[in-house]
């Protein structure tokens, strides 16, 4: 169990290509986060745990949808640490799974509405679906 | 005149190994040839030309005098000489045979060079026709003869035999003891290769090159000549052409020093270089003009002057094909002489 | 387009020479037979008529000659330059050897110079004549009548694997300029890397034992333009005149090839003009590979005043044990 | 023929207890050159001194031998024996017997046979040492500072004061540098005028001190002890000695509309200025770039005005060469640029300001006579954030920021939000920060009043995003201890900037050979031992140009540099290191290949005429060393591939010796 | 009669400042390492020409190292550096002419390696006595 943990992060990390030892822990990437308030996790703590070894509160966690992928934290991260990629890439290993699959087309009808760009459902169904 | 079947040839190497140490001219790569010690299955070459000269047999380019040993304060004097053994050279072209005789009279005239000496009193010459020779031969310019070289044995190569006739006790004896392996022949077929040789000597392309004007008593005439100026133009001032001649015989003695003493050796020198005869006072010859001119000049006009009018230089061709800018004494006695190329 | 031959660059030479440009020239002069073409120096239109040649076998380089003949007066030298010529060139001027003022650099074009030994390798000695047509060599020959051979067979090996037909250097260019190549001229460098050590040891054992030490090599090579040479000198401790053992035939070739390490052209002279036949180059190729693959690709001559490599650092650079332990993965 | 003596050190037991010393004495007195060969206790004693004193004598040894410990203990005490005896000191050579033989083998067999070896190879090298003389070269004795802010300005006063010339030149028209713009000065609250102007005055006055202000270094040749300089003076149209700094012409100069960047911009000057008021030296300047007269040929209203007849718009720029025997660099710091930081909106918000804005704001000699008020609008701000490590420990993006921590910025905005919370209690005041860095005497303590006393809001966590919206300003941050995010508004935004080394710096350090970091910071010639030298010998760092620095920090680091200076300037000579490169100008090719490896830049070529064979003369570029500068590396040696250069004391011929007598 | 067992010879250059002084501490802290082992002082790693290291092996040495300041700690801020490229291109074409690689080696050893350098030398003997004697760039005139 822990070695099949430790080989998880391992994953995600090289998956990811973070090194998340990089992070000083300023916190400007969660300062710039849009989707701040609709996560549990923030971008910084993503890295903090990932370091720390404290993955499945995160693989858990509804936040690894609700980052929007903007790069934002990327941008402005002093380290050049790259909190987003390690968020995809967290997402990825819960994804990949059996049945995990975020986005069925069956959940398409009830979310699509007039300001709903096509763009935005392609994307989502590349982010949220094996 | 014995006959050995080219079959047979190999055990004729075998036999004259068994008693003496045999040299051949093997090829090395495409075209080339050097000579080696001969071992057991060693095919002998038929390239014309051996990149060295067989000189190097008879006066290596570097060959211990003797040693020094030092113990804490003490010297002692070595003599390293050892008592020669007999060797056969086989396959020397009829250029490189009559170099032996620029040679032997700078080495064993007084005072005699004693370590040149015992390897000529050892070593037995088997010379060899030259059945194709080159554009780039010009021994009869000298006065030699490719069709029959001289030697302690001359060798015949046909299509299928090798002829040895023996022209020297030496010869003879060394001929002697290969009887089991050789036949007697009437040379009828070795007669036929030297005349065919000789039609293809009178068509090679230096076969008019004349060497009239040079010789003994000449250097007046060419010493101050304005065509060296030129000719010494593009000369690198490197030693390829005399380390190729069958007939440079300078030679620089130095001291290395071993674990516990000195080990004095000689080795071949180059009047090419601008370090050559070194002096307290320097190089006498400051530029390569004087240099080059020295070369040519020794070739052509102060060895014939010593030396009863023979040259230093036995056309061998070899410094044509070697010269890395593709300079020669047959360019600088074309252009002493005053023949162009159009 | 203007074929280049030797009466466009006789006239050139006559052009520059008659108006004062130059006083002298440097060409290439025709020998007793097809290949042995010489270098020299020219001071009339009326001496290049009579002697100057260019063909298939002008692979001399004249860079070299310009350091001794710069210094003499005051007067510009003409000198032609091909392609591979001009690396040369643009090195010794890096190397402040000579003052391009006094020279005005002549581009010329150049297709690849061929190898008369490798003719002779074909057909054996006894070449009456060789004249090329189209990609086609004829070669009459003492006993076996007219031979042709495809030109790209006979090329020295350094235009075989030609590392660039583009001029680096000069004053006036005759024809158009090329291209820097790609060539495959680190192939036979990778074989070598490939074999064992035992392997390789056999190989330059062998090869290196042929040196007879005529300097030949050296003094040939245009990176070599020292006023003396560590060989030369008996200060330096290296100092020798022969190859006495395996031992000194091999220091020479590690040294000589270390001192032009960086600054070696790749021009082939050396191996072009070895006597025996050693394919020096191999060695100058293999630092030049190295370098490329150690400290990014570098051509030497390539930029005039460029830093050779080894006069030159990073603090990134790899560990000599890495560089060792490179060619084993 | 050398005439050697061999001398053995017991060294108590320590070299006697694993090898024979007597047995190596005896070993060696067979080796070539050897006439002498002794053992002692004690080598180093004051008894084992004279002995070796009364070999030379006895024995006209003109080499020794000393087997001993290492040669980084006593070498230098033995060369003072041999030269006290007569003998050249550079003829001594030490063997190595105790630290690499008998310290580190246990068998006496195996020690005694590797004495002898090491012996054996220090004689063999000795058996090639030729005496050498250390070159001597004069000093001259006069400074030059480079950069007049506080760090110029304290180095040059430090060796003023100690009897010799300082010259400082300053590429602005007055010396003060950044101390001059700032307010107050952490962590004791003095006003930095109230500190700085006197010492300016001191140097104005000083009659030891000459200040080139408005000029630059252009050149700079020679070594140690003898450079030579030559110096911009950069034409100001005013004539220098007859100004009078009255002020009058800065009031009448129709041009307004100049941005003053004493303020950074933030308010205007005119043409002809005068800095500011404590300016030195005070004189007015012209602003080539503004002046109608000098772009036009129309006004001449300052020329007018003056009744000094200073004003003169024909003036050149002026070229000065002096000689000096020291230099000090001392090029100071600027903020780095926040354009590239369009996260905090400093290109799009006039109320997004940097700290040094801050200072100027809050001085009461600056643009708002001393009122904290918003840029854009002239209102007071309500609430303030400031953000720090801006551009600092920045690692992802070098286009960006600066990979190292600026040093003073926890501190300054600790002491801008104190000034603040100070003048204007009802300003709420929030500094988010990374990590709050305060390493110095009494500096924690400044930082807790600012946020205990003064009730300034720290909250750890770096701003993410500022956007301006209507008049205000909405600041994004993350709350790391709460964690949460927060969105805050905010009347006025102050960015602790990372700081740089002046730009002058690079190009200056090419002229002095000094070598530079990357950051393009003045490397120092030991981190730790050395740090107010460059390691090209006669140059000297002072202040940020060595590093991020406070004025304490910069004072003392001055003070150092004046020291290391004072102590050059009082040596009448210098005495070189012998051990130096020689290149032989027969063989040398001229390729500059020494000189590109040279790290001190002692390598210079001149053409030389040599006489050619057959009575002609050859002219040959050839390499010089210059011995003063020359630190004896060697790297120049290896590099030359004729061997022309060779290095005195480590010859290839002695190293090969050694390498011969080892493998013998 | 006793077999002798190999002996390598071995030359270590050590730049002054850093590597000389590192082995003087190996020395004080009494870490041994082989008598094979025998410095030559130079005063910076870039003193040593490559010539230097192939007269080594032609006098008898059966292995050359070279000691100096770490890369960026060089006394004279940039020797060491070229040491290391004209090193790692010289030991490449030692290789290359089917030198054993063991034979050769760089390694940086500070003045407070006092311990890495008695370590160092005691590995590079080690390497070289397996190695066993040079035979492949020895002089025999050198050995009589």
């Amino acid at each position: 169990m822990e070695k099949s943990k430790e080989n998880l992060i391992q994953d995600v990390v090289r998956r990811s290509g973070v090194n998340p030892r990089k992070c000083m822990k300023c916190g400007k990437c969660s300062g710039t986060c849009p989707a701040y308030d609709e996560m549990e996790y923030h971008p910084h703590q993503f890295v903090y745990m990932i370091e720390t070894g404290d993955i499945e509160p995160l693989l858990k966690s509804k936040s690894i949808y609700k980052c929007l992928t903007c790069f934002a934290c990327v941008d402005r991260c002093p380290r050049g640490v790259e909190p987003a990629k390690l968020i995809e890439s967290i997402r990825l290993s819960v994804i990949r799974e059996q049945g995990n699959n975020h986005l069925t087309p069956q959940m398409i009808p009830e979310l699509i509405d007039e300001e709903m760009p096509q763009q935005a459902l392609v994307t989502a169904f590349r982010k949220y679906t094996k | 005149m014995r006959k050995c079947l080219l079959q047979n040839q190999n055990k004729l190497f075998d036999q004259i190994s068994s008693f003496a140490s045999l040299y051949i001219p093997v090829e090395t790569t495409g075209g080339n040839a050097s000579f080696k010690k001969y071992e057991q299955g060693m095919v002998m070459s038929d390239v014309l030309k051996t990149d060295r000269s067989p000189k190097d047999l008879f006066f290596p380019q570097t060959e211990n005098l003797m040693e020094f040993k030092t113990s804490g304060k003490n010297i002692e004097v070595i003599d390293n000489r050892k008592e020669s053994e007999d060797f056969v050279v086989f396959g020397v072209r009829g250029c490189d045979v009559k170099s032996f005789e620029v040679l032997d009279r700078v080495f064993l005239v007084e005072p005699v060079d004693t370590y040149y000496a015992t390897r000529r009193e050892h070593g037995i010459i088997v010379s060899m026709a030259c059945g194709r020779p080159a554009e780039t031969c010009f021994c009869q310019t000298f006065g030699i003869d490719a069709s029959a070289p001289e030697g302690d044995i001359v060798c015949y190569k046909t299509e299928d035999a090798l002829y040895l006739d023996a022209k020297t006790e030496k010869g003879k004896n060394l001929l002697s003891k290969l009887a089991d392996v050789t036949e007697e022949s009437d040379g009828k077929e070795a007669l036929k290769q030297k005349e065919q040789i000789k039609t293809v000597l009178a068509k090679l392309p230096l076969a008019n090159l004349k060497a009239d004007s040079f010789g003994k008593d000449k250097t007046k005439e060419f010493f101050d000549a304005p065509e060296w100026q030129i000719l010494s133009k593009s000369c690198l001032g490197c030693g390829t052409c005399t380390f190729v001649c069958p007939t440079c015989q300078c030679y620089d003695i130095k001291d290395f020093k071993t674990k516990d003493g000195v080990q004095r050796f000689r080795c071949w020198d180059s009047c090419m270089y601008s370090e050559f005869t070194k002096m307290s006072a320097g190089q006498p010859r400051l530029t390569q003009l004087e240099r080059f001119r020295q070369r040519f000049m020794h070739k052509l006009v102060y060895y014939p002057t010593n030396n009863d009018g023979l040259f230093s230089c036995v056309g061998c061709g070899r410094c044509i094909s070697k010269c890395p800018i593709s300079m020669n004494i047959v360019k600088v006695m074309k252009a002493l002489g005053g023949i162009d190329n159009e | 387009m203007q074929k280049i031959n030797r009466e466009v660059l006789i006239n050139k030479a006559n052009e520059l020479l008659s108006n004062g440009t130059i006083n002298r020239v440097f060409g290439w002069e025709k020998g007793d037979f097809s290949y042995d073409v010489t270098p020299t120096i020219y001071f009339t239109a009326d001496q290049m008529n009579k002697k100057f040649i260019f063909d298939d076998f002008c692979g001399a380089n004249f860079s070299k000659y310009l350091v001794a003949e710069t210094k003499k007066d005051q007067n510009k030298v003409g000198v032609f330059l091909k392609p591979c010529d001009t690396y040369s060139f643009n090195q010794l001027l890096t190397e402040h050897r000579f003052d391009k003022e006094k020279v005005y650099a002549i581009g010329v074009p150049c297709d690849g110079m061929v190898d008369e030994k490798k003719i002779k390798a074909f057909f054996g000695e006894g070449i009456s004549s060789i004249t090329s047509e189209g990609d086609e060599i004829i070669v009459d020959t003492l006993y076996d009548g007219v031979k042709k051979v495809k030109k790209a067979d006979v090329l020295q090996e350094r235009c075989q694997n030609c590392k660039s037909k583009k001029h680096v250097y000069y004053d006036e260019l005759i024809g158009e300029d090329g291209e820097v190549l790609d060539s495959n001229r680190f192939d036979e460098v990778e074989k070598l890397e490939k074999m064992t050590a035992d392997e390789r040891f056999a190989f330059w054992q062998n090869e290196l034992s042929k040196c007879i030490r005529c300097n030949a090599c050296r003094d040939v090579c245009p990176a070599c333009t020292c006023e003396k040479c560590v060989f030369n000198n008996p200060n330096s401790g290296v100092e020798n005149k022969s190859p006495a053992n395996e031992f000194e035939e091999k220091m020479f070739h590690i040294i000589r090839a270390f001192h032009v390490a960086g600054r070696c052209t790749d021009c082939g002279e050396c191996s072009r003009v070895c006597p025996q036949g050693i394919p020096l180059h191999l060695l100058n190729r293999k630092f030049i590979k190295d370098i490329n693959s150690f400290y990014g690709n570098y051509q030497a001559g390539e930029q005039e005043g460029s830093r050779a490599p080894l006069t030159n650092y990073t603090k990134e650079d790899l560990e000599p044990s890495e560089a060792v332990n490179k060619g084993d993965n | 023929m050398q005439r050697i003596g061999v001398f053995v050190c017991w060294c108590g037991s320590n070299i006697a207890g694993t090898v024979d010393v007597k047995a190596v004495a005896e070993a060696l007195k067979n080796e070539p050159g050897v006439v002498h060969s002794a053992n002692y206790q004690y080598m180093c004693s004051q008894a084992g001194q004279e002995l070796i004193k009364d070999a030379i004598k006895e024995h006209k040894l003109t080499g020794i031998v000393v087997c001993s410990c290492s040669p980084r203990m006593h070498e230098g005490t033995f060369r003072k024996t041999a030269e006290a005896a007569g003998l050249n000191p550079y003829m001594v050579e030490i063997a190595n017997i105790r630290e690499q033989c008998s310290w580190i083998h246990k068998d006496i067999a195996e020690g005694t046979e590797k004495a002898i070896v090491l012996g054996r190879t220090a004689i063999a090298k000795v058996n090639l040492n030729a005496p050498l003389m250390a070159g001597e070269s004069p000093v001259t004795k006069r400074a030059l500072v480079i950069g007049g802010g506080i760090a110029g300005i304290q180095t040059a006063l430090d060796i003023a004061d100690a009897g010799f010339e300082v010259d400082i030149v300053e590429t602005k028209p007055t010396i003060g540098g950044k101390m001059a713009q700032l307010d107050k000065t952490f962590p004791t609250l003095d006003c930095a005028a109230c500190i700085l102007t006197p010492k300016m005055v001191d140097v104005a006055q000083h009659e030891k001190i000459k200040i080139y202000s408005y000029s630059e270094v252009v050149d700079v040749r020679g070594f140690v002890g003898n450079f030579e300089v030559t110096i911009k003076k950069r034409a100001r149209f005013v004539k220098e000695d007859i100004c009078t700094g009255c002020g009058l012409c800065t009031e009448k100069c129709p041009q307004k509309k100049v941005p003053n960047e004493f303020n950074l911009g933030m308010d205007n000057r005119r043409a002809i200025y005068i800095p500011f008021a404590q300016a030195v030296p005070k004189v007015a300047t012209i602003d080539p770039n503004y002046c109608t007269m000098l772009k036009t040929g129309k006004c001449g209203v300052c020329a007018k005005v003056c009744t000094a007849n200073a004003i003169d718009y024909t003036q050149k720029d002026e070229f000065i060469d002096q000689k000096y025997g020291a230099i000090v660099a001392a090029t100071g710091f600027n903020p780095i640029s926040m354009e590239k930081f369009d996260e905090f909106a400093y290109s799009q918000s006039k109320d997004v300001i940097t700290s040094l804005e801050f200072e100027r704001l809050m001085n009461a000699a600056g643009p708002t006579a001393g009122k904290l008020v918003r840029p854009s609008d002239g209102k007071h701000p309500q609430k303030i954030v400031f953000v720090q490590c801006v551009g600092s420990r920045c690692a992802a993006c070098a286009e960006k920021g600066k990979e190292y921590c600026s040093k003073i910025c926890c501190m300054y905005t600790a002491k801008h939000a104190m000034l603040t919370r100070d003048k204007y209690p009802d300003t709420d005041v929030t500094v988010f920060y990374i990590d709050v860095r305060t390493p110095g005497k009494n500096f924690d303590e400044f930082y807790r009043r600012a946020a205990e006393e003064y009730g300034v809001h720290y909250i750890k966590g770096m701003v993410g995003k500022i956007s301006p919206e209507g008049d205000k300003l909405m600041v994004r941050a993350s709350d790391l201890l709460a964690n949460k995010q927060i969105n805050m508004e905010a009347d006025l935004v102050v960015l602790a900037a990372a700081i740089e080394p002046d730009k002058s710096a690079r190009p200056l350090a090419t002229m002095l050979t000094a070598s530079m970091d990357t950051n393009d910071f003045f490397t120092e010639a030991h981190p730790k031992l050395r740090p107010v030298e460059s390691p090209t010998a006669g140059v000297f760092l002072s202040g940020c140009c060595q590093g991020p620095k406070d004025i304490p920090e910069t004072v003392s680091q001055a003070g150092a540099a004046a020291a290391k200076v004072i102590g050059l300037l009082a040596k009448d000579k210098l005495k070189g290191n012998p051990c130096v490169a020689h290149s032989d100008e027969m063989m040398c090719n001229g390729c500059s290949s020494c000189e590109k490896v040279c790290p001190y830049g002692a390598i210079t070529y001149e053409d030389k005429e040599f006489r050619g064979p057959n009575r002609t003369t050859l002219i040959r570029r050839i390499a010089k060393v210059n011995e003063a500068i020359c630190q004896g590396c060697g790297c120049c040696t290896v590099a030359c591939p004729s061997g022309a250069m060779d290095l005195k004391g480590f010859a290839s011929k002695q190293i090969m010796a050694e390498v011969d007598a080892i493998c013998k | 009669m006793q077999v002798n067992e190999f002996k390598p010879k071995i030359v270590a250059f050590c730049c002054n400042w850093c590597s000389y002084a590192g082995a003087d501490l190996a020395g004080s802290n009494r870490l041994a390492y082989p008598a094979e082992v025998k410095v030559i002082r130079v005063p910076c790693s870039c003193r040593v020409n490559p010539m230097f290291i192939l007269r080594a092996f032609q006098r008898g040495a059966d292995g050359v190292i070279i000691c100096g300041c770490h890369p960026g700690d060089c006394h004279y801020t940039s020797g060491n550096y070229y040491t290391r490229r004209r090193m790692a291109l010289l030991f490449s074409m030692l290789d290359y002419l089917g030198i054993e690689k063991g034979r050769t080696r760089v390694e940086w050893v500070s003045a407070a390696e006092g311990a890495k350098f008695a370590q160092t030398m005691n590995d590079f003997v080690q390497t070289v006595t397996a190695l066993g004697e040079n035979k492949r760039l020895e002089d025999l005139r050198c050995k009589k």
